[in-house]
């Protein structure tokens, strides 16, 4: 049974890692594609119908460069740090549950990878393990700009950790567990008030845990307008500044699958996972994360870029106090046990 | 069970080859990646241990923190002030030996007194599945039984973020830039002295320019002939700076 | 009122003596580098993120045009003003020409003169489009610059319409314009300005109360007015520290005296400032065109015939003998101004733009002197730069507003 | 109709020469004309008007002096410094070699002023870096082209061309158009070839 379970679990991973890649490929035409219009422009529409062929000529583009390593690399450093980025990127999303148990030729499919009782937890240390590939790739370019990218990328991820850490603590409390399958079967009673019914989803309950998780993603994305470490008019590309070909195509891809994956991880933390009005399932998961790739895309459109003093003193000096302030309240609200959230 | 002990020795191994690592390797970012590679693989025999959140933190802290934290200064220090590696220190080697051979001595003897498994705790299996799973179980033990000892803990942590920040001096960079700034301006002749008094706050006269809100709280004056502003200028709010 | 009365006392050493400390990291941006607006090389030495000291190294586009100057006749060095600064190359061509009509003493009629100004406020707005982009693009704000570039191929369309060429028009000649002005030219200038200051709102939409933009501008490389002075600073530098400095009021040119318009100044001298008067200049200049073209005579002539020094009209070079000999003589051997030296300035949309020209009485000019306002402004890159971050430093290139066509000549 | 057979040079009453900008056009009537002439009379030279453009020549050692003087006299007021540059004479004239140009232009005043000095090889021009800052460039750039030492620069290298530029100064009358030698890209044997063919028109 216990084999069994494993093997289940495997497949599940396997299907889902592709099915993340396939997505990854296809964030880069949907950003592409929504920037163009806010822009006024087209964007690729030439290969393939709407340009739908684009990712797969970008990647066989990439592939196809030539691997540059720098004379004054740090030459292993310098060659595993792009994988290292990469493969964490999508482990984070065998813990999202995408949906309840499957019943298929008489095996219990879970639609989730591995239901670890720490899965917030890990989903941060995931993160902070990530950046591990920006640090080691940008120091082992040997070029200035990749250090001072490296450097940026040091600080920003350890403050907004903090902050993406300490905003989830207001969800924790309320759930009353680190389990993400718990948070969610948590989120799917619905919450009674007078005439009202609503979904008990964390949103409605931690409305600024929200927005400090909205923000600290953004920042541990490293997107605009915290995307200081690869800042193009500052620092050239920052850490990948010397990568080329396909190592550089791993850090890209790294950052849209953290995007996807920190959008999955929103949507089953705030709004619900897979609970909908009608007809639970994946796809309410999918409408909600796209709602925040769009989000994404949005913002960096929008948005000038902020300064490196100013993104710091944005962490530590009001998004920190805010996120304290927020497990200060929620825990006197469920001390007190008022109200029924 | 026989897997479980391949998985343990595996990551044990790899584990002390990541400590050899840090000793061996001359380049300190090496260094740092071996540890990091024995922190990872510490955190893997946790769970094999079923001490998930211990296993977790393990990661988050020293992994995702502290490590972190010594690539960032190891990158920020000029390679000249990192102390030499070559040739012989008999001092340093010396240190390091007895340092060494006490810690082996006190293992040893920990070895020796209750032998290679330990002597079982109070927690077994069955009562941490009472109390709700190992985090639970964890944060009752610190919260209740070691409250004393986390509070100093947290007392002591923050008394050294204190006094390194003291230490660190932030105005040692103003200072720095100040006298930078000095060779800086003088040298490219700075048009008023450094140590010239400021000029005293000047408020635009609204001669026949008419003033504009222009956005972003901040007025525009439109000058509408060629001879006002130019004796004295639109300029307000002189400190500003 | 400031005391210019008082010398200032400096002391003087050199820049290179600074050497960087060990905890200083010298950083070369550029040549190559996305935000230094073409080939800019600043030496930057950095504290962590801090600047410590910041010299700017150029001359990677000089091309030698002063000495080019030296060798063409004067009717021949029209083109190479454009390729001083290429975004606003109708300005140069402007200055260079009147410079040449000032030496020989005559002036172009009235109604190109005329379109002398509309042509050039286009400039400008195309111009400060350009660097409106470019500067939120450096700040990171990425969709403005698209805005202004969609905005900008109007301007261009127009030029196309005008002269045939969009962005090195070789529009101006010495005299006039010898070719009549396209019958629908008007309507499309005048529809032009009636959609622009829409336009102008979307960009202010997007930057102008942006919190983020408020952030990176305010406050950052503050130029006091005495020191704006004494660097010899023109243009929006000089006027976003709130001195009273625009060559079109100071000393009208063409027809600006006719012209009702209000030249903004800043009240603080920070990024900010430049970025609030330059957007106000853009919308002066849509009012300056709007009066040009009710202005402007429909009729008339476009080019000052009756000299000597003005090519002969074309259709009389095809019909008449004495226009043939001349219109040869001008072309093979061009014409000799008489002797002296002058220098004519004319309000570029980046500062005064002067040119300087000594006339040995041949006809090539015997020195040609180019006073870009680039050049001089960007000088005052180090003093902005003090204390300043890395990232301010692209927004301080971005705020001085350079091409290094212009720059480096 | 056909168009006047012989024209005139230059137009008897040139709108140019009327403007004031420069101040009056008559040398005696001009304040800093005057005034300098009375503050430094060893130093001033002459006076030349064309156009509505006022020059004043003064000697060497003096500039700095003079340009001071301008800026600081509360008549004049010439604070704002335009321009410096230079003119190589060696077609114009014997001696001095050159000519340093300075414009200087009054805000307040709104009036220009051209203020010269001649300056031959070997000898050294006060700089103007300590009663202007925006001198430094200018005057880098005048000993860039031209081979003008300003004395008491702070910093005088090249701008414009390279710093280890060894072939003179390009902007002298004696260096040819197309420099001394050609130029030979590090790494190729032989230089760019120099095109010298004649324009090619487009075949029937």
């Amino acid at each position: 049974m216990e084999w069994q379970r494993l093997i289940v679990s495997y497949i599940v991973g396997f299907v889902l890692l592709n099915v993340l890649l396939g997505l990854m490929a296809y964030m880069t035409w949907f950003e592409r594609r929504v920037l163009a219009r806010m822009q006024h422009r087209v964007g690729p529409n030439r290969t393939g119908p709407f340009g739908l062929l684009q990712p797969i000529a970008d990647g066989i583009k990439l592939l196809a460069k030539e691997d540059i390593v720098p004379a004054n690399a740090d030459r292993l450093v310098f060659l595993v740090a792009p994988l290292l980025s990469f493969a964490l990127a999508p482990l984070g999303a065998a813990v999202i549950p995408f949906g309840d148990t499957l019943h298929l030729f008489g095996i219990d499919i879970p639609l989730l990878v591995a239901d670890i009782n720490v899965a917030v937890l890990y989903v941060l240390a995931l993160g902070s393990v990530g950046v591990y590939g920006i640090i080691l790739g940008g120091y082992a370019s040997g070029n200035r700009y990749s250090l001072l990218g490296a450097l940026r990328s040091t600080a920003q991820v350890i403050s907004y950790e903090l902050v993406l850490g300490l905003s989830l603590v207001g969800v924790l409390i309320l759930s009353g567990s680190l389990s993400l399958q718990d948070i969610l079967r948590e989120q799917q009673r619905s919450l009674v008030l007078g005439p009202l019914t609503l979904p008990n989803w964390y949103i409605l309950s931690q409305p600024l845990a929200f927005a400090l998780f909205l923000i600290a993603a953004v920042a541990e994305t490293n997107r605009a307008p915290f995307d200081l470490p690869e800042a193009e008019t500052e620092l050239v590309a920052g850490y990948f500044t010397e990568y080329s070909g396909f190592r550089f195509s791993f850090y890209f891809l790294a950052e849209y699958i953290n995007m996807i994956v920190v959008s999955l991880l929103a949507a089953t933390l705030f709004l619900g996972g897979i609970d909908g009005p009608i007809a639970d399932g994946v796809w309410w998961l999918a409408i909600k994360a796209l709602f925040f790739l769009f989000f994404y895309v949005w913002l960096r459109a929008t948005l000038p870029r902020f300064r490196y003093d100013q993104l710091m003193g944005l962490a530590w000096k009001v998004l920190l106090p805010l996120a304290l302030l927020n497990i200060a309240l929620t825990g006197l609200v469920r001390l007190w046990g008022i109200g029924a959230l | 069970m026989t897997v479980q002990v391949l998985v343990f020795w595996l990551l044990a191994l790899v584990a002390i080859l990541g400590a050899l690592g840090v000793v061996a390797a001359r380049n300190p970012i090496h260094s740092a990646i071996g540890l990091v590679l024995s922190f990872l693989n510490v955190a893997a025999i946790y769970l094999i241990a079923r001490a998930e959140f211990l296993a977790v933190v393990q990661v988050i802290v020293y992994a995702g923190a502290v490590i972190v934290l010594v690539v960032f200064v190891t990158m920020l220090v000029h390679p000249d002030d990192l102390p030499e590696f070559h040739g012989r220190r008999p001092l340093r080697i010396a240190t390091g030996l007895v340092l060494g051979l006490a810690l082996l001595a006190e293992v040893s003897a920990a070895i020796l007194a209750h032998g290679l498994r330990g002597t079982p705790g109070p927690w077994t299996d069955d009562t941490i599945a009472a109390v709700g799973g190992n985090t639970r179980a964890l944060g009752q033990v610190l919260y209740s039984d070691f409250m004393l000892a986390i509070q100093l803990t947290a007392l002591l942590l923050l008394a050294a973020t204190i006094g390194a920040i003291a230490l660190a001096r932030p105005e040692a960079v103003s200072e720095r830039l100040a006298a930078a700034r000095r060779v800086m301006t003088i040298s490219l002749a700075h048009p008023r002295g450094l140590d010239q008094p400021a000029l005293p706050a000047a408020l635009p006269e609204p001669q026949n320019g008419r003033v504009k809100e222009a956005g972003g709280g901040r007025p525009i004056v439109l000058a509408r002939t060629a001879d006002e502003f130019t004796e004295q200028p639109a300029w307000g709010e002189w400190r500003a700076r | 009122m400031i005391d210019f009365s008082q010398p200032t006392p400096v002391i003087l050493s050199e820049v290179r003596q600074i050497s960087p400390t060990r905890r200083e990291l010298v950083l070369n941006m550029g040549p190559q580098h996305p935000s230094t607006h073409g080939v800019l090389r600043v030496r930057l030495t950095l504290e962590g993120e801090t600047v410590i000291a910041c010299d700017p190294v150029i001359g990677y586009l000089h091309r030698g045009v002063e000495k080019l100057g030296e060798s063409h006749r004067y009717a021949q060095f029209v083109p190479w003003t454009d390729r001083t600064d290429y975004v606003a190359a109708p300005s140069n061509n402007l200055g260079y020409v009147l410079a040449v009509e000032k030496l020989c003493g005559i002036q172009a009629p009235e109604r190109a003169q005329y379109w002398r100004m509309i042509m050039a406020e286009l400039t400008r707005i195309a111009s400060h489009l350009v660097w409106l982009g470019t500067h939120a693009l450096d700040i990171g704000a990425l969709s403005v610059s698209l805005y202004t570039f969609r905005d900008r191929e109007l301007i261009l369309d127009i030029f196309e319409k005008f002269c045939g060429a969009r962005l090195t028009t070789n529009m101006m000649e010495i005299g006039g314009f010898s070719r009549e002005i396209p019958p629908d030219l008007p309507e499309m200038v005048r529809e032009f300005c009636r959609y622009f200051p829409k336009a102008i709102r979307q960009y202010e939409d997007l930057l102008t109360e942006n919190p983020i933009w408020l952030a990176r501008t305010k406050g950052v490389g503050v130029i006091e007015p005495e020191v704006a002075i004494n660097y010899g600073l023109t243009g929006a530098c000089l006027r976003g520290s709130g001195v009273n400095y625009d060559v079109r009021k100071a000393m009208p040119y063409l027809l600006y005296d006719r012209i009702d318009f209000e030249v903004p100044l800043g009240t603080h001298g920070d990024v900010y400032d430049r970025y609030l008067v330059r957007i106000e200049e853009m919308r002066q200049s849509i009012r300056i065109i709007e009066q040009c073209l009710d202005q402007v005579p429909t009729d008339g002539p476009l080019m000052a015939y009756e000299s000597q020094y003005v090519i002969p009209p074309h259709k009389n070079v095809m019909t008449t003998a004495e226009d043939m000999q001349r219109h040869f003589i001008w072309v093979i051997k061009g014409f000799s101004p008489p002797k002296g030296e002058v220098y004519h300035a004319v309000e570029h949309s980046k500062g005064e733009l002067g040119y300087y020209i000594v006339s040995d009485g041949s006809p090539i000019p015997y020195r040609l002197r180019i006073r870009s306002p680039d050049f001089v402004n960007l000088q005052s890159l180090p003093y902005m730069a003090q204390g300043a971050m890395l990232a301010d430093i692209v927004a301080l290139i971005g705020t001085i507003d350079i091409v290094l066509g212009s720059v480096d000549r | 109709m056909s168009e006047p057979r012989s024209l005139p040079a230059t137009p008897e009453t040139s709108p140019w020469d009327t403007t004031e900008y420069w101040g009056p056009t008559d040398p005696e009537q001009h304040p800093a004309v005057r005034l300098v002439r009375e503050r430094f009379p060893d130093a001033f030279q002459e006076v030349v008007v064309f156009r509505d453009e006022v020059t004043i020549r003064v000697a060497r050692p003096a500039l700095r002096e003079v340009v001071d003087f301008l800026r600081t006299h509360p008549e004049l007021r010439y604070n704002h410094l335009t321009d410096i540059t230079a003119v190589d004479m060696l077609y114009l004239r014997e001696r001095p070699r050159f000519d340093v140009v300075v414009q200087l232009y009054s805000i307040p005043r709104r009036q220009r002023l051209r203020v010269k000095c001649g300056v031959d090889d070997g000898e050294m021009v006060p700089s103007l870096v300590p009663i202007f800052a925006g001198a430094n460039w200018l005057e880098r750039e005048c000993y860039d082209m031209f081979g003008i030492i300003f004395e008491g620069h702070p910093d005088l290298r090249r701008i414009l061309l390279p710093e280890d530029w060894d072939e003179g100064h390009p902007l002298r009358k004696d260096y040819p158009l197309r420099g001394y030698r050609d130029y030979v890209q590090p790494g190729y044997e032989s230089p760019a070839p120099r095109i010298r063919g004649t324009l090619r028109r487009p075949g029937p």
